[in-house]
């Protein structure tokens, strides 16, 4: 039996004490736990930043990126061997800022992967310039006027585009996080968690006590996961609620899917076959 | 001497024009004679001005002739702008029902013959007739052609295209056609096919799994030609959302086991350079095609260039080894390609072949034939190579420089890798000791990969004088070697494909032997005379330089180098 | 006054006859003598692609940039001269392509300017490739197993992300596209016209006849431009009806008047001041 | 010998090291002493282990020293890492509650008394209270920065510093401290300031007037500076969604007539190459600065390297001209940004600024006077300037190869531009004519743009052995060269700022006249070296290298020039 120990690792962690973070990874840990795999097994794809460091403090294996760039990274490992259960873990600046094309082309490609977005609306690595998802009039070194842009809203955006599963976590609530990235890891085709992370270093707007205010669980309350609609609303809900768990869901052909032959067998497992190519390069 | 005759065919874009050449080169390729066909068009779809200019022999060619002995002209603007190229033995066809003064120029209804035939589509067919009979080609050959094009078409169409073609013949019978010359009745000298294609066909024959693109000329028809694969081998050819996913999916898809390439121009590469460093500091082998065109920025979109060298040998930030790779026929195309993802493999770093618009549209012929490797060597390792697969780190400190390359998920060894400078391990690492040692663990590839490098193909390397290029310009060099040769000058060519890590030795002794030599190349500041120079201290003596965006023909670059040698004698 | 003909220009069309480019280009014409507006006070910034020629065939000021980066380009003209009545053509493939990234910047600034989008499902210029609008099976030269992705929906998603003018026209109804235009222009901050427009060489499949069996005026209809659901539902709605006009519309304080002091007086018109600088200077 | 001590803070990234080197560096300035900064910083906000080093001294200094006088370890690391580094007559001070072993070592409970004196974040002020005093500086000299720094904050704060203050000079009297000196009472020499804030200030002072940027170490700090400004100048700083946004912005901005620019470091400047060449084809004047960090990729994001130099050279497809500039300097800083942005306009083509960590992080004395120009030269016409506006042509064909630069809307000319090849109306062109004629004329001002490149400074250049180098580097070769020369070495120093055009009859000039030459660069294969070869034919004699992402330390360049030639001489 694989346990939470065992993706432990002992490479020195090198987040700020208290940083939302952690609970991400434990709650993480616990859901590889839960899906019974071992640290062989599992690939994790990140981007730059603290969130993209995240696979150096997991024991698994990992291949760290560039910033902005992880989904096609993510992407072509899928192509190539979509029997991986693929990780990808991305900084809010990371995913919608560099990243925000990779985003919308992920959603509407479909390749079968989990992305954990750990959304702490600031860019903490880089030491606090605003980020895409920072509230308008936030405060900053170099935003010393306040955020100019309104932020981008993540989940409508995914809703908006069909993406099948759609979430939102809080770090401070690591069960519901563990159970939604379970059930991501479950999905097939590209789940969306944006987890609200707290940035104890450069966010002091947006803190535990913040979101503990806010935070409800919507699949507590009954939520039809079904409904895109009741789902949109749920997100555009002004005000100081802020609803969390799994938005919607619905199956859609991933990736492997749409390519004749792919869901079959691996690209990286098929053995070369020169007799074959040579038919090809003669009738060439 | 034997057969040498351009004919080209001119006309609006949306006209047919790369029709008539394909009719005209299958038919010549199909009894033995050798074809170079080059593509002029304008970034557009429909109207405006394109040419195509094939060129006929019973001997290779490998560059465009400047004199045109045939022009179809199937707008008024061919005529007006190309009818000054003629030959002096030279005709042009003219689409016009009426009468057009000049002996030189004959009036032929081309698509009111077509239309008659049964429709105006048919215009390349009646254009490629005519073409044939003033050229003295048996009839039957085109026939052939259009049986073998049409076979299992609806009914009517080859019927319709072979009266077309019959009309096109008949109105010109009785026409005295200088240039004309015996057809000879050979095989096959090799296969017909554009530059794109042999590309691809590399790619293909060494195992290319995956291809991620985003479409720009000149670039796009190397993934069109792989796309046709998709269902009969593994691979998956994908459009990106953008260069930067591109190279991107490209370097997640080696990273996870099979060879993966992308290709684009310029612009494209630009973007792509972020990603380049990511596989140069991971060792991730990827391929990237660059296929050069006029820049900067969107510049002449499909015109053809030899411009972006030194870009492609510095692109991104920091160093680290890399290939560059500039093939300088179909046949090293093919060559090309199979090379670049075995050293790729090899060393674990990016290999980028560049290559040109001239290059990937032209149609020639590849003389080698084409044959699949038989084993391909991955230079991958498993469990099974490893004492104990848990102490595995793929950043290993060796004496080669190279790493053990295990996939992740593929056993007990945990794969990590981080674009950040690391530990053996992958582990991100700040330290002066690990970064050193990486760097340098890094760099001590070079030395292979130096010895990898083949010397410049050569032709008459002891001659006093040499005119020196790299990729697509080959072709055009050598012949204007000859040129010169012919003309008494003691003159010879030498032909770079390998140019980074650049064959220093093999250069300095080649080229320090002559009295002088001559750099040949499109662009501005002859880039490779720049890198001759500061890899040997060997300085050109001058450089025939073409940025106009069309390729070199044999007989400009003969009479510039005539012209500075006069200079020097006089 | 001004007349539809003073926008000729005598620069060769490189378009195809019969494109849906054409229509665009006469509604375009007709907005901006309806503007009043002479061609030396018009500026068009473009990107790559055959919508990205538009300016050459349009008497203005112009500046045809990158594949897909017409949006900052178009940004940083607005920061430095907010007053300057801004148009933005891009591609498809262009703006939710290449572009994304920025189309999703764009609206969270919200710049002042009018950004008309050729939507034609393909990449023209580059002789028919899929585009992030293309449905899935469509199948093109270097698709001929069909589109795998699914098609982005560019309403929606200017809606979820709080555009406050986002509207959709057909080429083929050049009155309503006209209008519009006009309407955009007017409109103070980034107005979003995603025009679906027929591509005679590539797109056998949304063709003139195709659209016109589909598309209807949701104004003409009555449909309330300040309800954001009922903008939603139109757009969401499925089945062989096509909704145009305008969906939405909501004021928002646009980019220069985010920050303060720029609204009142162009960057660019400032004169320098040596004497105020050397005072910042000295404080250093 | 006069002062030269160094200071290095040491512990956990969030402990403030940066503070206790601020206080000292502004005690140090406010008695008219000079002093370098340097700042070593892992890519972390908590934890691990960065430190400071402050050399300070009676005379400017340029680089940081090996030997480190006095060490405050406020960590445990620090000390074990950094105590080997203690001069003969060394100390460290180790905040401890307990007694550690060695002479050297002092146990000082920083912490716990700043805790005492009000709160543990004034362990910053007790380390500086015992530093100056362990210095020998009048107490009242911290008292005055304190004073100034706490001047209007809450009640108490300042008071309670003051204690701080009081109880680390308390700390450490009685220890004889053999570095201590007599301070001086001299006026400031200059401004105390980083490398970023000295190029914003030279951009302020080039009335930049739009900065668009996205966050990337060391660049973000150059644009922090700017936004300084933006409420008291006609300045806006804007946070793009990516590099590739922050470039065409700049564009934008500059077409519609501002000054514009963006800072960036590689990885950032490998995503804007494809705007530049847009810059280059369009003849957009535009400032781009990179400082440069190790890579590839993500590399060693918080330090310091020389290793985009040919990268920055031939970015972005195709050929066009532009400037490069790395300053050696904070002068040079400030001066270059202002040459930057007038080059930009006046030739109409991207400058780019290239810098470091090591220069951009390290704080340091500018000793000109920074003065804001009288009038600006912005080489744009109206329709004023014009015969008939309405045939204005932005890319008409001159001698100069520069054109009329009219702003758009800005009168009846219309100003059309596009990144495709063009016409000098700026419409579109794929004509041979047009393409030769607009890249000759773009080329054509090279000519001019090579006038204006200075020779790069030197020190005794005519020696008979020189060491060569670039940009911030510029300073630790200076040092080494005296070094050299005061063991005898005939020995001089040449330190480019000007690198592209490169100035090359000034290079050829100095460098011919030497017995041979060294290059000191930060990278691994002499970049510099390597176009000095290519530009002037002189190769260098070996290249003093460091790329472990550490700014170079004179002794160690003046140990390796000694050794190699001592390797000649025995
Ligand atoms: C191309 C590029 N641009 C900029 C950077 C600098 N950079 C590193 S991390 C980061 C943003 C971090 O913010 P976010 O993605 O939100 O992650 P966090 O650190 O907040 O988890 C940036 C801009 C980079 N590494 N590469
Ligand atoms: C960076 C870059 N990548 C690719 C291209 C090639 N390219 C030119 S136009 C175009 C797409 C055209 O499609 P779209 O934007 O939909 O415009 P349309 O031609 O359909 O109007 C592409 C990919 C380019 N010019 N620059
Ligand atoms: S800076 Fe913020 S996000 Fe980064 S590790 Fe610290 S607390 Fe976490
Ligand atoms: S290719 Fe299509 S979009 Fe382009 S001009 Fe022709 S019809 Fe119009
Ligand atoms: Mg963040
Ligand atoms: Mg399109």
């Amino acid at each position: 039996m694989v346990d939470v120990s065992d993706f432990h690792c002992d490479y020195e962690n090198k987040w700020c004490p208290g940083c939302g973070n952690f609970p991400i990874l434990d709650a993480l840990k616990q859901a590889l736990a839960d899906q019974g795999l071992a640290p062989e097994d599992v690939l994790m794809i990140s981007g730059i930043g603290q969130a993209g460091k995240t696979p150096h403090f997991l024991r698994c294996n990992f291949f760290h990126g560039l910033h902005g760039r992880a989904l096609p990274l993510a992407t072509g490992v899928s192509v190539a061997n979509g029997e991986l259960p693929i990780l990808v873990s991305m900084g809010d600046g990371d995913c919608y800022g560099e990243g925000g094309n990779h985003f919308l082309a992920a959603i509407r490609r479909n390749p079968d992967m989990t992305l954990l977005i750990h959304d702490n609306r600031v860019y903490g690595l880089t030491k606090g310039q605003a980020s895409p998802t920072s509230e308008r009039g936030f405060v900053t070194k170099i935003q010393p006027m306040g955020v100019r842009s309104d932020p981008l809203n993540p989940v409508a955006l995914a809703l908006s585009q069909g993406a099948g599963f759609v979430a939102r976590a809080y770090c401070g609530h690591k069960e519901q996080l563990a159970g939604l990235i379970s059930q991501a890891m479950d999905y097939k085709g590209v789940s969306v968690i944006d987890i609200m992370q707290v940035c104890v270093s450069f966010n002091t707007v947006n803190t535990y006590d913040w979101y503990k205010k806010r935070v409800y669980d919507i699949n507590a309350q009954g939520h039809d996961t079904e409904d895109w609609n009741a789902a949109m609303e749920l997100v555009m809900a002004g005000g100081d609620r802020m609803a969390t768990g799994l938005f919607y869901k619905k199956d859609r052909p991933c990736f492997a899917d749409r390519v004749p032959g792919l869901a079959e067998s691996p690209l990286a497992a098929r053995s070369y076959d020169p007799a074959r190519v040579q038919v090809l390069l003669d009738q060439a | 001497m034997g057969i040498d005759v351009t004919v080209k065919v001119g006309g609006e874009a949306g006209q047919g024009i790369q029709t008539v050449g394909d009719l005209l080169a299958r038919v010549c390729h199909g009894c033995g004679l050798y074809v170079l066909a080059v593509n002029d068009f304008e970034s557009r779809i429909r109207g405006g001005h394109s040419f195509l200019q094939l060129r006929i022999s019973d001997r290779p060619v490998a560059a465009p002739d400047h004199r045109v002995h045939l022009l179809v002209a199937l707008s008024p603007r061919t005529l007006d702008m190309h009818l000054s190229e003629l030959a002096e033995n030279g005709l042009a066809i003219f689409d016009t029902q009426e009468q057009t003064p000049g002996d030189n120029v004959v009036s032929i209804a081309v698509t009111e013959m077509a239309r008659k035939a049964g429709g105006a589509i048919m215009a390349n067919t009646v254009a490629a007739g005519a073409c044939l009979s003033l050229l003295g080609a048996p009839d039957s050959l085109l026939e052939n052609v259009l049986k073998t094009q049409f076979q299992g078409k609806k009914s009517g169409v080859l019927e319709n295209n072979l009266k077309a073609a019959q009309s096109g013949m008949q109105a010109v019978t009785g026409i005295d056609f200088a240039p004309a010359f015996a057809w000879p009745e050979k095989k096959p000298a090799g296969k017909l096919l554009s530059g794109a294609k042999i590309l691809a066909l590399g790619a293909l024959a060494a195992d290319c799994r995956f291809a991620a693109f985003y479409p720009m000329s000149p670039a796009t028809d190397i993934m069109a030609g792989l796309t046709g694969f998709e269902d009969r081998a593994p691979l998956v050819v994908e459009q990106a959302e953008d260069e930067i996913a591109a190279v991107n999916m490209v370097i997640g898809a080696s990273f996870a086991g099979v060879r993966a390439m992308t290709a684009t121009s310029g612009g494209g590469f630009a973007l792509m350079t972020e990603g380049l460093g990511l596989a140069g500091i991971t060792e991730t082998p990827i391929v990237i095609v660059n296929s050069q065109r006029p820049g900067p920025a969107t510049g002449l979109p499909t015109r053809t260039a030899q411009a972006d060298l030194r870009f492609v040998l510095h692109a991104a930030q920091d160093e680290f080894p890399r290939f560059v790779l500039a093939p300088t026929s179909l046949d090293d195309g093919f060559e090309t390609m199979g090379r670049a993802f075995a050293l790729a493999d090899k060393y674990q770093v990016p290999a980028i072949v560049l290559t040109d618009q001239y290059f990937n549209d032209s149609v020639n012929i590849a003389q080698k034939s084409l044959t699949a490797t038989e084993s391909l060597k991955r230079h991958i390792v498993t469990d099974a190579d490893m004492d104990d697969p848990k102490a595995y780190r793929r950043y290993e400190i060796t004496d080669s420089g190279i790493s053990p390359r295990a996939l992740p998920c593929a056993g007990q060894a945990l794969v990590m890798v981080s674009g950040n400078e690391h530990q053996q391990d992958g582990h991100i690492s700040e330290t002066i000791p690990d970064r050193i040692g990486q760097v340098d663990k890094r760099f001590r590839k070079l030395t292979a990969m130096e010895g990898e490098m083949r010397p410049p193909r050569t032709d008459y390397p002891d001659s006093r004088v040499l005119l020196v290029g790299w990729g697509s310009a080959a072709g055009a060099i050598r012949e204007s070697v000859d040129m010169l040769r012919s003309e008494g000058m003691d003159a010879g060519g030498v032909y770079f494909t390998d140019i980074w890590p650049f064959p220093q030795q093999a250069a300095e002794e080649i080229l320090g032997r002559c009295e002088r030599f001559y750099m040949v190349e499109q662009n501005v500041s002859a880039q490779l005379g720049g890198l001759i120079r500061e890899k040997t201290g060997l300085k050109f003596y001058q450089a025939i330089l073409k940025y106009d965006g069309r390729p070199f023909f044999p007989f400009e670059i003969a009479r510039r180098v005539k012209a500075a040698e006069e200079a020097i004698d006089g």
